[in-house]
C-alpha cells in the first residue's frame, strides 16, 4: 500500500511536490492574512486573471524560457556539479548570437540555425571555462560560475558599444545589436483568444526536454552521469573519467544555457539591446530544483513558475503586493526539497522493510 | 567548499610552516611593498593613498563579514552559500529597525537579526532535514529578494522617501577618527615620499572616518579567532566540520553546534547587510549586496577558512575594488605590470622546482600581460568595473590547490548514524 | 501597497474610453518611487495630478531584468482596466508600448525619453538633458578653485553620456583648460549604477581626492551616496533631475550647489492636463530652457552666490539658439 | 552462569534484554549480559552479529527499542554519549573516531574540555598519562601524521583522559600488528589491576582467550552463550559463533598454468608528499592461479588495487595484462580489456545505492553488452542479465527494482561478485570478497572463485582474515609499506607464520 505508493521515485517526486505546493499555499495564506488580505479572494483574482487568453500566451512563453533555463542547471545538478553560470551564459550567448545573427543575411532555416548554434557554442565556451579550472586548478564550480555572470556582464558592455557591435537606436535612449532580418525570425504561433503570439521555440523547448530525458535515461553518457551524481566514487570505479565529465557536463549545461535568450531573441525583440532580460539563470536554478532536475517535472515547475509571475500582475490593482508570489515561489522551493528529502528517507525505510520482510529475514 | 573528488593535488601538509599569523604579516608586508614600487614606477598615486586605503576599508567590511560567515558556517561543516540573501535580510532588517526606531543602534540589531533568521532557515533545513547545502542556500538567496520587497512594499512605499525597492533614508551611526592622526598624516601623504607617504596613507585611511560598524567589523575578525581555536565551545564546533561523527562519540551535540554555527554564520552576513545599508549608503536598497555575498565566499577560500587569512583576502577584494572605483583604468592598468612580474616570478620558481611545462606556461601568460601593459595606456572601462570578479578567479586558480577545507565541509551528516 | 489606496478593477475592464472617469496610470522604470531623481519626480507629477485635477492614479514599479513581455503587461493592464491616460516612464517602454498602443487607440499614452514609437495616440516626452547639464558644467567650473571637477554618471548608456557631454561644454565653456574627472558606476546591461549609493561615494571621494571640488552626479539613487562624500570632505555637489537640496538631510543641503532640473513631473502634469483638456499633442513633445521643461535649482542662494547672474545669460543664449550645447 | 571471579563488587555493567531494530534489521535481539567489575570481558561474534550496535548501545550513541542498562547496580537511561562518559564509560570505536586535521590535544580534550580546559594544563595531563601506561602520544602533533597504531594508542587515550572506568575496545586489534597487540594486551591487564573494567570485541579468538576472562558468543543479534576462557577451544568458539560447522577455505589440485595474465614490472606509486606508498612492486598471476596478498591494513594494498585499475595514476613501473599495457590506460579501458573488480568497500566502490539492482548491474560495465547497444543503454539486456545473477549467485531480493540500499550486505555482496564474473573476465581483482557477509554466502562466493579459477581466471586475492587467503591462494605475497616482502606456501604456512611476516618479524622466505 504505502509501500506501492512510496516504491517508485516518480511517485515520492509528486507526493513531495503536491505536499510542498500545500505547505506553501499555506504560508502564503498565512502570510496575506497578518498583512490585511484575503488570502482566498487574492487567489482567486490570480486564477480568474491568469487563465485569460493572453495570460495564457505570456505564461506558456515565460515557462518556455524558464525551462531551458532549468533543464541547463539541471544536466550539471545531475552529476552535482552546480553551475550558477547559466545566467553569465545565457546572456552572453544571446548578445553574440544577436549580433551574428544581425551581421548577416541568411537563407530563412539556416538563418536561425546560424543565430542558434553562435548561442549553442557561446554558452558552452563561456561554461568551459569554469570546467577548466575546476578540473585543471581545482577551483569551486560554484565560486567560479558566480564570478563568471559577472564578468559576463562585463564582457557584453564591452561589446555591446556602438563603436563595436551595437548601434544606437534613432530617437531612443536604447543601444543594441542590429536587428536581426526577417528571414531570422521565427513566427510566433496563434492562440484563440489572443493577440500575442505563443513563441515557436518553444517548440524546441520541448524537444530540448525530451533530448534531455533520451540522453539522460536511455544513453550510456547519461548513465555515467547519473552514477557521477549518485556516488562520483563507485562511478570513478567503474571507468567513469570524473575530469571529462566535469569538462562534458559543464560544457553542455552551458550549450543549453545558450538556448535560453533564443525564444525572445527569434520571437519577440530580434535584437539584444539593453532591456534584454536578464536574471533567468538563477530563477533556472529553483525551478531545477523544484522539478528534481527531470526533464518532466522541470516542465511542471516552469509553468507553475511562470503561471505564478504572471497572474500575479493583477494584485498590484487589488493594492496588494505582487512580490507574494516570490514568497510563495521560495516556500514551495525550501519545502519541496525538504519534503522530498523526508519522503525519501520513509520510502527507503520501507524499502528495506518490504525487502526484509518478503525474504522473511525479520525474526519477531 | 564543495570540491568534487576530482583528484587535484593534496594539499601540502608539512609541519615545518610559519604560524598563520606570521605567515600572513610576511605576505602583507610583500603586497605592500610591490603597491610601493608599482606606484613609484608607474605614477599613479592613487595605489597606496589615505583615500584608497579607507575605500578598500569599506569595501572590504561586508565582503569580509561575508566571508566571516562562511568561515563560521563552514568550520562547522555547513556549506553556506546563502550568505548573500542573508545579508539581503540584514540589509532590509538594518532599515527597518533604524527607520522604525529613528535610531541606529536599532537598525543594526535588526539588521544582524534579520541574517540570523537567515542562517536558522539555512540550519533547519540542512542539519535537521539533511537537503544538500548547496541546494539550501540557492532556496534562500532566491527566497529574500521576494521577501524583502514584499515587506518594504507593505512598509516603506507609504513612508516619505521610500519605494518598494528602497527604504527611506536612514538615520546614521556618528563617525570616529584616532585624534590627532588625520593632519599631519594628511600632509606626510602629500609628499609622496617613499614609503613614509605609502605608509600615511595607509595609516590615515584606515584610521579616520571609522563607523562603529567597522570597527567591530575589525574587532570580530580575532574575536572568531580566539572563540573558534582558543575556547572549548569553537574546538567542538570545528570539530563538528572537521569529523562530526567522531565528536558525536565523545558527547559532542553536533547539530546544536552547527546550528549555533550557522546562524552566527547568518548574523555576520547580516552585519555586512548594516554596514551596505547604513554606513556605505544611507538606506536600503532592493539589489544592494550585489554579489557581495559570493565574493565574500571567495575571500573565505582565498583565506583558507583561517580568519586572519580571511580578512586579508576580504582586503584584496576590496582593495581591486577600490582602486577600480576610484583610479579607474589607469590605477588599474598599473596593476598589469605587478600581475605580469608576478607570474614572471613564478614561472621562474616553478622552473626552479622543475615544473618544466608549468613555468613555460606562466612565462608565456606574463610575457603577455607585460605586452598588454606596455602597449596600452588603459584598461577597457567595461571591464575594469569587474576587476574584482577576474581577481577572484585568478587568485582561486593560483591559490585553490594549496587551500585546506574543513574535512567533512558539505558532507550531510545524519545523528546516530554514524560508522 | 499602491498610491493612494484607491480601490481599482481587476481585469476584464473594456477598453479604454467612453468611461465618465478619468483614470491615470503610469508605470515606473526600474528603480521606481524613491530614487530621489527619475521616477521620484515622475511620481510628483502624478500627485499633482492626483492633489490639483483630483483624479484617480495608479502607478506599478517594474522589476529588475524583467523582459518585455512583462512590461507589454503591465501596461495592457493599465489600458485594459480603464486607465486613461497611461504614461511609461523610460525609454525601456518604447517596443512594449508600440505594442500595448496599436492594440488600445482609444487610450491616450505617453512615453518618456523616446521617440520611436509613432503612432497617433502616442506622445513622447522628450528632454534636451544636455541643456541643462550645460547649465550646470558652467556653474561648476565657475565655482571651482582647483580648476577640477568631476562627473559621476550612473550607468554608462547613451542617455547619460548626454548629461555628461552637455557638462563638459558648459564647463569648457568657463574654463577651457578645466580638467573634467568623468566615472560611471555600472555597464549597461547592468544598471545597478542607478542605486548604489556605496559606489557613488567612494568615486566621489576619489574624484575628492584627486583635485576635484565639484562633483556633477548624473547617477539616480547613487547620487545620495556622492553627495555624502561631499559633505564628508566639504566640497560641491550638483544633483540631477529632482532639486536634491529638497531631498538631502539638514546636514548634507549647504553642499548641494544646485540640482539639473529634468521636469519629468511638469511634463507628466501637463501631459495629463492636456489629455482633460482635449488639446493633447501627438508625437514629440520636446522639454528644454524655453519652456521650463529643463531647469536649474536655485534653492541654495548662498551656495550659488552670484553665480545666476553668468548661469541665466548662459541660459538665454541657449534658449535664443546662439549657444547649442552638444549631444554627443 | 559463572561471571564474576571478585563476589565483593556486583556486576559493573548489566545489559538485560535489548532489543533493538533497524529498517529490515534486527539488530540485536534479547541481549543478556553482565559484565563484573575488574574483569576484560570479550564480546565474540560474526560480522553483523551485533556486537558494535550494542556497544553503541551501552555507549549511549543509540537507543535501544526494548531492554534495560544498568551501570554499577543503577539503572540508567543513556541519550547521548555524553550521559556514558558521565557514567565512566569510554568507547574506541572500530573505526578510528578522530577529526585528522585537528592535533592529538585537541582530539583528546574534545568534549572534555571541563576537566584541564583546552591549554597547557591539559597537555601536561596528556603527557602524563601517555608517561603513565607508555604510550608514546605527542599532543602537538596532527593527527593526519600518526599511523595506525599511534591512532588507536591516540584512542585510548581519549577515554583514559576521561576517568573512564569502564572501557569498551570495539575491535581494537584488526589494524595492529602483533607486538602492538602485545603492548595493547599489557595496557589492558595494567588497567584491569587498577581496577577498570574492559568489554573488548575481537574476531580473533586467539586473543580472546589469552586475554579475556569471560566471552559472550552473539549469534544473530542474540546471546548465545557466556564461557570461560578455560573452558574452550577455538574452533568451539567458532562453532558457537556461527551455530554451526564452520565452512573451510580450501583449493583441491592446482590449476596454475604458466600462461601469464597479470604482470607488474617496478611498479611504483607515491603520494602528493612524494613518500611511495606502494613501492617497486613485481608480480605475475597466471592463468588459473589465484594471488593472495597479506599484509595488515594500510600498507598499500588497496593504493596496489587502485593503481591496477587506473585510479591511481603509477609513478614509474608497468602493469600488463596478456600481451596489452596496461600503463597509461583509463580505468574503462582496461575493464574492457578483462579485469574484474570486487571493490573492498562496496557502498563507496562498488554499488549505486539508490538505483535499482539492475541499474547496479550496468556500473562498470557500461561499454559491454548486455547492457549497451551502440551508445544506448540496452534495458532489457541489462534486466534479463540480472535476473541471470540474481539466480545463479543467489542473491535473495523479492526482484531487480528494489534499490541496492535494499538488500543486505551479504547480498549487496553476491551481487557484485556476479557482476563481476560476468563478461567473462581474465584477472578478477577481490579485495577482501567475504568481507561482512554470513557464512552461508562466504562458501558461495567461495565456491564461485574456485570455478572461476578452474575455468583459467587469474585471480588477485587481498584479504584481512588469513586462513581465507591461505586456504584460497594457490601463491602468497606478503606486502609491508608498500614493498613485497616476502612469499608464503599456502600449502605449509600457518596463519602465525603469516601474521609475523607481515609486521615484518621475520622478512624474507617462509616455508
Ligand atoms: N545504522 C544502521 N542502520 C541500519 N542497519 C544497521 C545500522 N547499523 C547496523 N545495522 C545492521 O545491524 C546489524 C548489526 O551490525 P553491527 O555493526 O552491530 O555488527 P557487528 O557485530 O559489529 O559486525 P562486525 O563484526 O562487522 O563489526 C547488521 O546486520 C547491520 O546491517
Ligand atoms: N546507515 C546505514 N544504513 C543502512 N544500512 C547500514 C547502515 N550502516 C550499516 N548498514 C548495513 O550494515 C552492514 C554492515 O555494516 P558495518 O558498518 O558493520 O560494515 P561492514 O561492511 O560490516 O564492515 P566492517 O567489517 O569493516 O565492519 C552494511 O553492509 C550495511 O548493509
Ligand atoms: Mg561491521
Ligand atoms: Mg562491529
Amino acid at each position: 500500500m504505502i509501500y506501492r505508493v512510496l516504491a517508485k521515485s516518480y511517485t515520492r517526486t509528486i507526493v513531495a511536490a503536491l505536499v510542498a505546493l500545500i505547505f506553501s499555499i499555506a504560508i502564503t495564506s498565512i502570510v496575506l492574512s497578518v498583512s490585511g488580505f484575503n488570502p482566498p479572494s487574492t487567489f482567486q483574482a490570480m486564477f480568474e486573471f491568469g487563465k485569460e487568453p493572453d495570460s495564457i500566451v505570456n505564461t506558456v512563453n515565460r515557462a518556455a524560457t524558464y525551462y531551458l533555463s532549468a533543464l541547463a542547471v539541471a544536466v550539471g545538478f545531475r552529476m552535482n556539479l552546480f553551475n550558477i553560470g547559466v545566467d553569465g551564459q545565457y546572456r552572453l550567448a544571446a548578445m553574440l548570437a544577436a549580433a551574428a545573427g544581425g551581421a548577416w543575411a541568411l537563407p530563412v532555416v539556416l538563418h536561425q540555425v546560424v543565430i542558434v548554434v553562435v548561442a549553442v557554442v557561446v554558452g558552452g565556451l563561456w561554461a568551459a571555462i569554469a570546467a577548466f579550472l575546476k578540473v585543471t586548478r581545482g577551483v569551486s564550480e560554484v565560486i567560479s560560475t558566480i564570478m563568471l555572470n559577472f564578468i559576463a556582464s562585463g564582457v557584453i558592455a564591452f561589446l555591446l558599444n556602438p563603436s563595436r557591435l551595437a548601434t544606437k537606436v534613432a530617437g531612443s535612449n536604447n543601444i543594441g545589436t542590429k536587428p536581426i532580418s526577417s528571414s531570422g525570425r521565427m513566427p510566433g504561433i496563434t492562440y484563440p483568444g489572443s493577440e500575442l503570439k505563443v513563441y515557436s521555440f518553444v517548440l524546441v523547448a520541448a524537444l530540448a526536454g525530451f533530448a534531455f530525458w533520451f540522453m539522460v535515461n536511455r544513453t550510456r553518457f547519461g548513465y555515467d552521469l547519473r552514477a557521477t551524481g549518485l556516488s562520483q566514487s563507485a562511478a570513478v570505479a567503474s571507468g567513469v573519467d570524473a575530469k571529462r565529465m566535469v569538462v562534458v557536463a559543464m560544457c553542455m549545461s552551458g550549450a543549453i544555457a545558450g538556448l535560453v535568450g533564443m525564444p525572445q531573441l527569434l520571437g519577440g525583440s530580434y535584437s539584444y539591446s539593453l532591456d534584454f532580460p536578464t536574471g533567468i539563470g538563477f530563477t533556472g536554478i529553483g525551478i531545477a530544483l523544484l522539478g528534481r532536475n527531470s526533464p518532466v517535472g522541470i516542465a511542471f515547475a516552469s509553468l507553475l513558475w511562470a503561471f505564478l509571475d504572471q497572474s500575479s500582475q493583477i494584485l498590484d490593482f487589488n493594492d496588494i503586493p505582487k512580490e507574494i508570489v516570490a514568497i510563495t515561489q521560495a516556500a514551495v522551493l525550501l519545502s519541496v526539497v525538504v519534503v522530498y528529502e523526508i519522503v525519501n528517507r520513509v520510502g527507503k525505510r520501507i524499502d528495506q522493510r518490504h525487502v526484509a520482510a518478503q525474504l522473511g529475514e525479520v525474526p519477531a | 567548499m564543495i570540491e568534487q573528488e576530482v583528484r587535484t593535488p593534496a594539499p601540502d601538509t608539512g609541519g615545518a610552516r610559519p604560524r598563520g599569523a606570521t605567515r600572513g604579516l610576511v605576505i602583507g608586508l610583500g603586497v605592500f611593498v610591490a603597491l610601493i614600487l608599482l606606484r613609484l614606477i608607474t605614477g599613479e598615486t592613487d595605489i597606496t593613498s589615505s583615500g584608497t586605503m579607507g575605500a578598500t576599508l569599506a569595501l572590504a567590511v561586508p565582503i569580509g563579514m561575508a566571508a566571516l560567515g562562511g568561515l563560521w558556517s563552514e568550520r562547522s561543516g555547513v556549506v553556506n552559500i546563502g550568505l548573500e540573501g542573508m545579508m539581503t535580510f540584514g540589509t532590509w532588517g538594518a532599515a527597518f529597525g533604524a527607520y522604525f526606531s529613528g535610531n541606529p543602534w536599532l537598525g543594526l540589531l535588526c539588521g544582524v537579526i534579520g541574517g540570523a533568521l537567515g542562517g536558522l532557515l539555512h540550519a533547519i533545513a540542512t542539519v535537521t532535514f539533511g537537503v544538500d547545502h548547496i541546494v539550501s542556500g540557492v532556496a534562500i538567496t532566491i527566497l529574500a529578494p521576494g521577501v524583502t520587497r514584499y515587506l518594504s512594499d507593505l512598509l516603506f512605499t507609504d513612508e516619505q522617501g521610500g519605494g518598494a525597492t528602497q527604504s527611506p533614508p536612514l538615520p546614521s551611526f556618528p563617525t570616529w577618527s584616532v585624534p590627532g592622526v588625520g593632519k599631519p598624516l594628511g600632509s606626510l601623504e602629500n609628499h609622496h615620499w617613499i614609503l613614509i607617504s605609502d605608509l600615511a596613507g595607509l595609516v590615515r585611511g584606515v584610521l579616520t572616518g571609522l563607523s562603529p560598524i567597522t570597527l567591530i567589523a575589525i574587532l570580530l575578525v580575532p574575536a572568531s579567532f580566539f572563540l573558534l581555536w582558543r575556547t572549548a565551545f569553537g574546538l567542538r564546533l570545528r570539530s563538528c566540520g572537521e569529523n562530526p561523527i567522531a565528536a558525536e562519540s565523545l558527547g559532542v551535540k553536533v547539530y546544536r553546534m552547527k546550528y549555533a554555527a550557522v546562524v552566527i554564520s547568518g548574523g555576520l552576513a547580516g552585519l555586512g547587510g548594516v554596514f551596505l545599508a547604513m554606513v556605505a549608503s544611507s538606506n536600503y536598497q532592493e539589489g544592494q549586496v550585489n554579489g557581495r555575498g559570493y565574493i565574500g565566499l571567495a575571500a573565505m577560500i582565498f583565506g583558507n577558512w583561517r580568519p586572519g587569512m580571511v580578512a586579508g583576502g576580504a582586503g584584496l577584494f576590496g582593495y581591486a575594488d577600490a582602486l577600480q572605483l576610484r583610479g579607474g583604468a589607469g590605477a588599474v592598468h598599473a596593476m598589469l605590470l605587478l600581475i605580469g612580474i608576478g607570474l614572471l616570478a613564478l614561472a621562474v620558481w616553478r622552473g626552479y622546482k622543475g615544473r618544466y611545462v608549468a613555468a613555460v606556461i606562466s612565462a608565456v601568460v606574463a610575457v603577455g600581460v607585460l605586452l598588454w601593459f606596455f602597449l596600452t595606456d588603459e584598461l577597457p572601462r567595461e571591464i575594469v568595473t569587474y576587476s574584482p570578479h577576474i581577481t577572484t578567479l585568478l587568485v582561486l586558480a593560483f591559490a585553490a590547490q594549496r587551500l585546506r577545507m574543513p574535512a567533512a565541509d558539505g558532507m550531510r551528516y545524519r545523528k546516530g548514524e554514524g560508522a | 501597497a499602491g498610491c493612494g489606496g484607491k480601490k481599482a478593477t481587476t481585469g476584464g475592464g473594456s477598453g479604454g474610453d467612453g468611461k465618465k472617469t478619468v483614470k491615470v496610470g503610469l508605470a515606473y522604470d526600474v528603480g521606481g518611487r524613491g530614487d530621489k531623481s527619475f521616477n521620484d519626480a515622475a511620481y510628483a507629477g502624478l500627485q499633482k495630478v492626483q492633489s490639483e485635477l483630483k483624479l484617480d492614479v495608479k502607478d506599478l514599479e517594474a522589476k529588475e531584468g524583467e523582459s518585455d513581455n512583462d512590461k507589454i503587461q503591465r501596461l495592457d493592464l493599465l489600458a485594459k482596466s480603464g486607465y486613461n491616460p497611461v504614461v511609461a516612464v523610460g525609454f525601456v517602454y518604447a517596443p512594449a508600448l508600440a505594442k500595448v498602443a496599436k492594440k488600445y487607440p482609444n487610450t491616450k499614452f505617453a512615453i518618456v525619453d523616446d521617440n520611436t514609437v509613432q503612432l497617433p495616440n502616442v506622445t513622447d516626452l522628450l528632454f534636451a538633458e544636455q541643456e541643462g547639464s550645460y547649465l550646470v558644467g558652467a556653474a561648476a567650473a565657475k565655482k571651482s578653485k582647483t580648476g577640477n571637477i568631476g562627473f559621476v554618471g550612473g550607468v554608462q548608456t547613451p542617455l547619460i553620456k548626454k548629461f555628461e557631454v552637455g557638462y563638459i561644454a558648459g564647463a569648457k565653456k568657463i574654463n577651457p583648460k578645466i580638467k573634467v574627472q568623468v566615472k560611471y558606476i555600472s555597464q549597461p546591461p547592468d544598471f545597478t549604477g542607478f542605486k548604489d549609493p556605496a559606489k557613488g561615494k567612494t568615486i566621489a571621494q576619489g574624484m575628492y581626492d584627486q583635485g576635484a571640488d565639484v562633483v556633477y552626479a548624473a547617477a539616480g539613487l547613487s547620487g545620495t551616496g556622492s553627495l555624502q562624500a561631499a559633505t564628508a570632505d566639504k566640497k560641491w555637489f550638483i544633483g540631477v533631475d529632482s532639486d536634491q537640496y529638497k531631498t538631502a538631510p539638514a546636514d548634507e543641503q549647504p553642499w548641494v550647489l544646485t540640482s539639473m532640473l529634468k521636469r519629468v513631473d511638469t511634463a507628466v502634469f501637463n501631459f495629463v492636463k492636456s489629455v482633460g483638456d482635449g488639446t493633447v499633442q501627438k508625437g514629440d513633445v520636446r522639454f528644454s530652457l524655453k519652456n521650463d521643461g529643463i531647469d536649474y535649482s536655485t534653492s541654495n542662494p548662498a551656495a550659488l552666490g552670484d553665480l545666476p547672474t553668468t548661469l541665466n545669460d548662459l541660459k538665454q543664449q541657449i534658449i535664443s539658439g546662439a549657444i547649442t550645447p552638444p549631444e554627443k | 552462569m559463572s561471571t564474576t571471579e571478585s563476589a565483593t563488587t556486583g556486576p559493573a555493567v548489566e545489559l538485560h534484554g535489548i532489543t533493538k531494530r533497524f529498517p529490515g534489521v534486527v539488530a540485536n535481539h534479547d541481549i543478556e549480559i553482565e559484565v563484573a567489575a575488574g574483569t576484560v570481558h570479550a564480546i565474540v561474534g560474526e560480522n553483523g552479529a551485533g556486537k558494535s550496535t550494542l556497544m553503541k548501545i551501552l555507549y549511549g550513541m543509540q537507543r535501544p527499542d526494548e531492554g534495560t542498562i544498568k551501570v554499577a547496580g543503577e539503572e540508567v537511561s543513556l541519550h547521548s554519549p555524553a550521559d556514558a562518559i558521565a557514567r565512566g564509560i569510554g568507547m574506541v570505536h572500530q573505526h578510528f573516531m578522530l577529526a585528522d586535521n585537528l592535533s592529538v590535544l585537541e582530539n583528546v580534550v574534545l568534549g572534555a574540555e571541563k576537566l584541564h580546559g583546552i591549554g597547557g594544563k591539559a597537555r601536561r595531563r596528556i603527557e602524563e598519562i601517555s608517561r603513565q601506561y607508555g604510550l608514546g602520544v605527542e599532543p602537538g602533533r596532527l593527527v593526519e601524521q600518526l599511523g595506525v597504531g599511534a591512532r588507536q594508542r591516540v584512542e585510548i587515550l581519549k577515554v583514559l583522559y576521561r576517568g573512564a572506568k569502564i572501557l569498551i575496545l570495539d575491535e581494537p586489534t584488526a589494524v595492529l600488528v602483533p607486538h602492538e597487540v602485545e603492548e595493547l594486551f599489557g595496557n589492558l591487564r595494567d588497567l584491569k589491576r587498577e581496577g577498570l573494567t574492559v568489554i573488548f570485541i575481537s574476531h580473533k579468538l586467539d586473543e580472546v582467550l589469552s586475554v579475556a576472562d569471560t566471552i559472550t558468543v552473539i549469534r544473530r543479534g542474540t546471546t548465545v552463550d557466556t564461557v570461560r576462557p578455560g573452558d574452550v577451544t577455538a574452533r568451539q568458539l567458532a562453532e558457537l559463533m556461527v551455530g554451526s560447522e564452520l565452512p573451510v577455505p580450501e583449493l583441491r589440485e592446482s590449476t596454475v598454468t604458466d600462461v601469464p595474465v597479470l604482470t607488474l614490472r617496478d611498479v611504483t606509486v607515491r603520494d602528493a608528499a612524494g613518500r611511495a606508498i606502494v613501492d617497486d612492486v613485481s608480480l605475475t598471476i597466471h592463468e588459473g592461479e589465484i594471488l593472495g596478498i597479506a599484509g595488515v591494513e594500510g600498507n598499500g594494498q588497496a593504493e596496489l588495487v587502485e593503481a591496477i585499475m587506473g585510479m591511481l595514476p603509477v609513478d614509474s613501473g608497468v602493469i600488463s595484462l596478456g600481451e596489452t599495457d596496461l600503463t597509461g590506460l583509463a580505468t574503462r579501458r582496461r575493464r574492457e580489456a578483462g579485469i574484474g573488480f570486487i571493490p573492498e568497500d562496496r557502498h563507496r566502490h562498488g554499488l549505486l545505492l539508490e538505483s535499482p539492482l539492475w541499474e547496479n548491474r550496468i556500473l562498470g560495465h557500461q561499454t559491454r553488452p548486455p547492457n549497451v547497444k551502440g551508445g544506448l543503454i540496452d534495458r532489457q539486456g541489462a534486466r534479463r542479465d540480472t535476473e541471470r545473477i540474481v539466480r545463479e549467485y543467489d542473491v535473495r531480493t523479492p526482484g531487480i527494482d528494489v534499490t541496492a540500499s535494499s538488500l543486505s550486505g551479504g547480498n549487496q555482496q553476491k551481487l557484485i561478485v556476479g557482476r563481476e564474473m560476468s563478461d567473462a573476465p581474465k584477472l578478477l581483482i577481490a579485495a577482501h570478497p567475504t568481507r561482512g557477509v554470513d557464512v552461508g554466502a562466504q562458501s558461495a562466493i567461495w565456491d564461485h572463485l574456485r570455478h572461476a579459477r578452474a575455468d583459467g581466471l587469474a585471480v588477485l586475492l587481498i584479504s584481512a582474515d588469513l586462513d581465507e587467503l591461505i586456504g584460497m591462494s594457490d601463491t602468497l605475497r606478503v606486502i609491508l609499506r608498500g614493498r613485497l616482502v616476502g612469499e608464503a606456501d599456502p600449502a605449509t604456512t600457518t596463519p602465525d607464520q603469516l601474521g609475523s611476516l607481515m609486521t615484518g618479524a621475520g622478512e624474507g622466505s617462509a616455508a
